[in-house]
């Protein structure tokens, strides 16, 4: 998603604290508070009348890791943020300019985040003994000055709930409304349209209306309270942004993989089937892919990993578009099948949503250090075809892509996406299934070979495939395995030339690929000295980075790969038409080790391995750094 | 399809068998070829998958569509091959090693599921492929390349640890007995979901003689305790030996000593496989008495149909696209 | 060792329990650390190992050596250090995936194995820590996350597996009794070898009640069937149903309808599995009366035992020594 | 192994056929038959009394893939080749000089790789016309002209073996002694003592005298028959070599890789735990430790890899010297484990017996296509050292090795060899155990944290390696896990720092073994253009391809690794100081891919895959290519 204008996309404007309207590009809010509080439906609902009012955005929750913490303590705090903007952006912020905290644990555990300056709600009455207590705070920190630097607002909101829901609901669920009393309040201080989050809660809890009731009385209460007693704040617009036309959709990475990959199997015309083992974060590619029977995928949880891809290698050779899915701990299990897929030439994608490793980790962190695991995981000369997602909105497209190379070249495509992708959200313009590329391939039909023979490893003359016979077809009887295989016949050979003859049309035919995808694009300024080269979900804040000191007057281009192995034609020459090349990722510099093996060009890194995304300003830093080095 | 007419030279592919001269392999082999002339299936509609071992060549032998794969996972592979594809006949072959070593949880779990495949299991109580080490069915004590000492880990009993793993369909033939092996694979063909056949197969060169009691001219007649649907448990050259139920266990007794209606009728189809796991209790690592047949065969839904019939139950509840698939979540225009 | 007095406190370690609030584990976590003070073994000789789950977060809240491991991989390294270290007292907790999904395999050849381990199977019949998958211990037609339109798949009962897997110890209790619980452990440590014991554990935010039959205030008398080492086996408030074995299989019958010497007496070392196999049919998913306490209790030697024998037995034949071995394959000498 | 003086390794002079005695450097012999032919046995005795006579030697066996193929045909064929020297060698080989080939289809598949001229002994009677026809022959090449170019020498073996044992067995096995008949008639053709056979055969038949009878009688007939029928024809004599003094053994690599695991289990005083799952050609390692039970080795047969490197783990943490291996397909199985032992940071060394890949490729072929796959083979930042046996006689040290820096930096190694290695062998100069280094660690005993607290993850300050505290020690009890550490505690940590610092820490530790390493050492001409780099089993032939040209005055450096990471400190100086490396693998380039990620050092590379080991004249050729390039 680059914009053809540039802007400054860190930082926010001050927002005065008596004026009238505070107009800004682009503003980052954090909604925090405790699992049980409703976070990420408020920041949903406010991703969403943001969308409708016609902004771009970005959204990004934070789970716990915790399985379920005690309610009010720091493990349990849960969050979610969202960057809204009048331009086309795609990263979900930096350091949030407005935060909601709805207890004392949130606070605690967020507000480092919180620019200088910036704009905190706090639901006042939960900083009483007990939260403070659990959260361990001695003192209260709305009394003690240390918030003195923010522009902090306290809403009584356990107060405004009750009065708001008295005659609709009681007892215990009482204050569940809550979030919806801090959501309204939000929608009056950045002027959202209300009309969005009422259709969606009428319609979500349609079979409960008295819950339609309470929430709405609340959402109500809340926006009338920035109404009546914040008349002399400042509030905040954010205009719409001018998105290319089309229709839209809010989607997360994950979803966006699996309708890619319901999108790919209609390319194809070929039946989904998805197998998996449950492994965050990627079990709600499972999860929403289990739900679409309706469009024919076949969804399998296996017993485990090895077993999920041994059933979608199983699916391909009965001529589905099989596809299995995990995360680190998972894909190491899948290796010897990958292995297995590779030298019998089926098509398959593995899609790999990369979490903090080695080992278990940090389940719910995003991290880039699968990419020499991608590439060289399996043992013996295995190489095959390595695709990355780079935000939500472009998963479709390149998992489109991946099944299309699968297909074309009858091999298995790693698919890169991570935790980042996977759960951050942003608009997606929905395109006509109508204006999808074919992407089908035609099974074998008949032999051919002298004497009616089928050949299973004759390969096509332009992507050195192998012909796909499934079974069901009448007259190509062939077997496949694991052993090596004689060059056309597909018989087991134990020959040295053969082995090596096969050997380098595998290694060809991946490499043949740069062919037939796209060479790299350069943006920014093309004439410049330095590089910036990213992949992956660093794709965002990179872009923003380069886009602000292009606009600076900073002579920096920068380029991004959706396709690591092979990698584009064209990348040899356009590094070593940079003096200097600075690759940002979020490991200890595995790009660069390719780029150097590859092209025996140096490169700077920007590399960090803490569990989070690239903030705009560590990009800049680092370029800067670099432009003066 | 009933008037395919196959001779068993249909089912031999070009592939030069290569298996060590004598090997019970062979004779399997043979059984299965001539079976599945027989069996009403086209040939382009038969798929043999298997792992690796010595027994997991067999699909290089076979002319009909074969996936030679890694070790222990041909029970997935054909998972996702059968319930794919409900069209195909899908058979696993498969050793102790590949099946009940490394491939131990996808035997079980395929079995549970009741995936529509038929899983034939070559046991040598040995590693053939990797030049004998011992098994997870060799018996105790067994003195092999990797146990010089003697093994001392307790085997599985293949049957028994079907059952336990909630099998539809349990057999055990012997390879050298062909009319009894083309009857049990009739059996599992016409059981509808995952059939799990034992087949005691002679490793002449690593573990010769292992099932003597079962083979030898001698032996024979007094160890092998036929099941036979609907009929008494009786075995012995003249049958003078029989089963019963007693103290809530099956038991062996002289057919004289006890009354013959106390004698055990044989009953695969009990829902209950509590009878079935105790017939497979009567052996162990087959040296005496040991039961051969059928022993479970019940009905219950695969796992395949079942996820045919999910997804046509959502078709039938209305049409679905995918512009309706992108446009589900809500969606706004930008003009 | 009969010395020690310890505290529950002293086997609880420094970090905050996380689990959600009112999960089941708790209850099992106290009951685990009550009847370790009485275990007569000291603290620092007690292992706790485990694969990943909600369940498998266990070690980390006892004050004992621990190893939170990967997924279903805890009965092998739990292998390997209980056969390298027979002094040690090691504990395997484990979840209904972490046991019976991934782990299958090495949950079935540490059973046949009788690795001297004491394993903890904490069933919710649920994907807890991946926030609410169906398991392979899930009831047929089970609607979660990845089953939207019911799970297809038959599931495991895991006593009559572990049974069909020749594990010497088998038992079932339940995480909110915990009286139970400790008696079941306390039979599992007496035992020499390795122990499986089921736990029924309660998810309360991805499967809450499922086991309500036998912990409902109204269900439990009714349901819950107490096996009793040498007791006949009647239950239900006053006794009213027993147990008898009928047709060779176990059955429940109302007691006044039997004749008292029919009614089955349980006998857990009975050396043939089948009755225990038998009662562990009376339930599946337990929604109805379901048997709780030790199934069957065998001796068998165990491996790590035998592997320490043969090394001591072949110590016994004579010395050796490094020198020894670098010569044992003839020598030359060049000068 | 390096000669002090420069020979030439390659080639060998003409035998001429009617002179006395053949003086020789070495010779390279094979013998070929049918499996059942017992050809193992012949090149193994014949390999011992060549060693009693003082030459050096290296043997290698093929035997065939297939499972026990029907006598007489060409998969069933099995071979044994053996080079002796009268000085100090490293391979088995290239071409052999002397062949001998007992049936028709032997002849078939082994004859190619006779070289012009050389000296072929068949035994003509088993070129009868079922034999013929078995292995595809049509015509009998004995007749047929077609061997015109070698030195034909027809035995009918068939006939004197059964004069010879006539009157000591009977029936079937009479011909079974065939193969004393050819070892005999070597015997005399290259004049080697027969006591060391004889002895041998004396005590391994010892219960079977008249087998001791009737081998013994073939074996004086076979020489016998050289004596009195061939008394025009030359012999040949191979002198003895000056090894360094000391006292050798013949042995494999597996069997050294066994033996340097017990040795190094002596030097840790520690108990050696070895679980394996059974896989060509890494199985022999687990039958050899099994046999050892009075040096206390526990071996565990496991169900599977995975098992197998559970069970070491546990092993691990419970105090012993814990070792798995495998090969390629097993160690993909692995790879999660692994990272979980890296992250536990507990010593264990994994050892991969490469072969053939991807995926069941062909199980009995060397191939050096794991490197790349050992370094990045897992998910996740998972850096862990990774060290290369070179030769049969190098493999003791370098377990030894591997075992030392897994123990003293808590941390997985891994270990490769290769089928070559694992099945060649050559003679050992036996150490004195007593002359082993101490690799022994202490384990942790007393708190190290204030209050007397534990602190499973405070590192060395020196090696950066955490404290091994095992169960059963009081007051030391403490939780790992594969959860991200918090450093020094090890307590569960989400804080972002710390997975950095984490990171880091686990990178910087593998890192730092460069300064307990020695550096890499140039041999041959140092001042050269071209440096020669090698790893693993390529030493033997890559240091006589070498040898041979400076000797021929040619100007070439050379090098070989055993640590492949960390890299020797001084490799990148070394590298740079040349204008031309030279990089033979048998892989892709994988060695050249590190070389130039890490030093920008570009570098030539001959690579095949042909599942045969190296050529000298291969390397000869390449080299002088290079040089002119
Ligand atoms: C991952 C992996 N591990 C190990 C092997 C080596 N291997 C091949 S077959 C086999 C066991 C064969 O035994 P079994 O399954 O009983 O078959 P059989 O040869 O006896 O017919 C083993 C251990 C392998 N090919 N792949
Ligand atoms: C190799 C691997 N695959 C998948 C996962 C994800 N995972 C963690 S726990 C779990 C299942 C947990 O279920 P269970 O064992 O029943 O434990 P519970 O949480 O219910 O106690 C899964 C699938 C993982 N951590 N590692
Ligand atoms: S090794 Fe045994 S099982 Fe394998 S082919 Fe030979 S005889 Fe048959
Ligand atoms: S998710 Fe379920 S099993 Fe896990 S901690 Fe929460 S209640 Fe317990
Ligand atoms: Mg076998
Ligand atoms: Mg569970």
């Amino acid at each position: 998603m680059t914009s053809p204008t540039a802007h400054a996309e860190a930082g926010v404007s001050d927002p005065s604290p008596n004026g009238d309207i505070t107009p800004l590009r682009q503003v980052t809010v954090r909604f925090a508070g405790d699992s049980g509080d409703g976070m990420q439906l408020a920041g949903n609902r406010f991703a969403d009348t943001s969308a409708a009012f016609g902004n771009d955005l970005f959204t990004l929750p934070d789970f716990p890791a915790e399985i379920r913490a005690p309610a009010g303590t720091l493990p349990g705090v849960s969050s979610f943020q969202i960057q809204i903007a009048d331009w086309d952006i795609s990263t979900s912020g930096d350091r949030p300019d407005c935060m909601v905290a709805m207890n004392p644990a949130a606070l605690k555990t967020n507000l480092m985040d919180l620019r200088q300056g910036g704009t905190l709600i706090v639901n006042s009455e939960a900083f009483d003994e007990r939260g403070l207590a659990k959260a361990g705070y001695e003192d209260s920190p709305l009394m003690d000055g240390s918030l003195n630097q923010y522009d902090l607002i306290e809403i009584p909101m356990n107060t405004i709930t009750k009065e708001a829901v008295a005659d609709k609901v009681s007892g215990r669920s009482v204050l569940r409304s809550r979030n919806f009393v801090a959501l309204g309040f939000l929608a009056w201080l950045f002027q959202r349209p209300l009309e969005p989050i009422i259709t969606w809660t009428e319609s979500k809890f349609a079979k409960l209306p008295m819950v339609v009731a309470a929430n709405l009385a609340a959402l109500r209460a809340g926006y009338n309270f920035g109404i009546t007693t914040e008349t002399s704040r400042s509030i905040f617009q954010v205009k719409p942004a001018s998105l290319p036309p089309g229709v839209y959709t809010s989607i997360t990475g994950n979803t966006a993989l699996a309708w890619g990959l319901i999108a790919a199997s209609y390319c194809a015309k070929l039946p989904l089937y998805y197998g998996s083992y449950p492994i965050t974060p990627a079990s709600d590619i499972l999860h929403e892919l289990a739900r679409h029977k309706r469009l024919g995928v076949r969804t399998f949880q296996a017993e485990d990993e090895i077993a999920a891809i041994g059933a979608v290698i199983g699916a391909s050779f009965g001529g589905s578009l099989a596809v299995t899915g995990s995360s680190g701990p998972g894909i190491s299990l899948k290796s010897e099948a990958i292995s297995l897929a590779l030298t019998a030439e089926l098509p398959l994608v593995v899609v790999n949503v990369q979490r903090a490793g080695p080992s278990t980790g940090m389940p719910t962190k995003p991290e880039q250090t699968d990419l020499l695991f991608s590439l060289f995981g399996r043992h013996g000369e295995s190489p095959l075809p390595v695709l990355a997602c780079a935000t939500p909105s472009d998963v479709v497209e390149t998992t489109i892509e991946a099944a299309r190379i699968a297909l074309k070249y009858m091999t298995p495509v790693i698919l890169l996406s991570d935790n980042h992708i996977a759960n951050g959200s942003e608009p997606w313009r929905v395109p006509d299934a109508a204006d999808l590329p074919d992407i089908s391939v035609p099974f074998a039909s008949a032999p051919n070979g002298a004497g009616g023979r089928f050949l299973p490893y004759l390969r096509d003359f332009n992507t050195f495939s192998r012909p796909w016979a499934i079974p069901g077809t009448k007259g190509l009887e062939h077997r496949i395995g694991g052993l090596e295989k004689e060059n056309i016949s597909g018989d087991i050979s134990y020959n040295p030339d053969n082995h090596q003859l096969m050997t380098d049309s595998r290694a060809w035919k991946v490499a043949n690929i740069a062919n037939d995808i796209p060479p790299v694009e350069v943006h920014g300024e093309l004439d410049a000295n330095l590089l910036v080269l990213g992949w992956g979900s660093s794709k965002g804040t990179m872009g923003a980075a380069c886009r602000n000191l292009n606009r600076e007057g900073y002579k920096i281009a920068y380029a991004h790969l959706r396709y690591l192995n092979p990698l584009p034609a064209n990348l040899g020459d356009v590094l070593h038409s940079y003096e200097k090349v600075l690759i940002p990722e979020l490991n200890t510099g595995q790009l660069r080790y390719v780029v150097r093996a590859n092209f025996l060009k140096d490169a700077f890194g920007l590399n960090k391995v803490t569990g989070t995304p690239f903030y705009i300003g560590e990009i800049r830093d680092r370029i800067l750094e670099v432009l003066e080095s | 399809m009933s008037n395919l007419t196959y001779t068993r030279s249909d089912f031999q592919s070009d592939q030069e068998v290569r298996w060590c001269p004598g090997c019970g392999d062979y004779t399997v082999l043979a059984s299965v070829q001539s079976f599945m002339t027989q069996m009403g299936v086209p040939r382009e509609n038969i798929v043999v998958v298997s792992g690796i071992g010595c027994a997991a060549r067999f699909p290089y032998y076979m002319n009909t569509y074969g996936f030679h794969t890694i070790h222990g996972r041909a029970p997935t592979i054909a998972t996702g091959l059968a319930t794919s594809r409900p069209d195909l006949s899908v058979w696993v072959v498969t050793g102790d090693g590949d099946a009940l070593s490394i491939g131990g949880n996808h035997l079980i779990h395929a079995l549970r599921r009741n995936v529509n495949i038929k899983i034939l299991l070559f046991n040598n109580q040995i590693y053939g492929l990797t030049k004998g080490q011992y098994s997870p069915t060799s018996e105790v004590g067994k003195r092999t390349k990797s146990t010089p000492f003697g093994s001392i880990d307790f085997p599985f009993n293949p049957v028994s640890l079907a059952i336990g793993s909630e099998a539809s369909f349990v057999a055990r033939t012997l390879d050298m007995d062909r009319n009894h092996t083309q009857y049990v694979l009739g059996e599992a063909v016409n059981h509808t979901g995952s059939a799990f056949i034992e087949i005691y197969q002679n490793c002449n060169v690593f573990n010769d003689k292992a099932f003597i009691a079962l083979t030898g001219r001698a032996e024979r007649a007094v160890n092998r305790i036929n099941l036979q649907e609907g009929k008494p448990v009786v075995f012995g050259g003249s049958g003078e030996s029989c089963v019963v139920m007693e103290d809530g266990e099956a038991r062996i007794k002289p057919t004289s000593s006890v009354d013959p209606d106390q004698i055990l009728v044989h009953d695969p189809s009990r829902e209950n496989p509590s009878v079935a796991f105790s017939i497979s209790r009567l052996s162990h690592t087959p040296h005496g008495p040991t039961p051969l047949g059928v022993f479970r065969n019940i009905s219950r839904p695969t796992y395949g149909s079942e996820m045919q019939q999910q997804i046509v139950d959502a078709q039938n509840r209305g049409p679905a696209d995918l512009d309706a698939l992108f446009g589900s979540a809500g969606t706004w225009e930008v003009t």
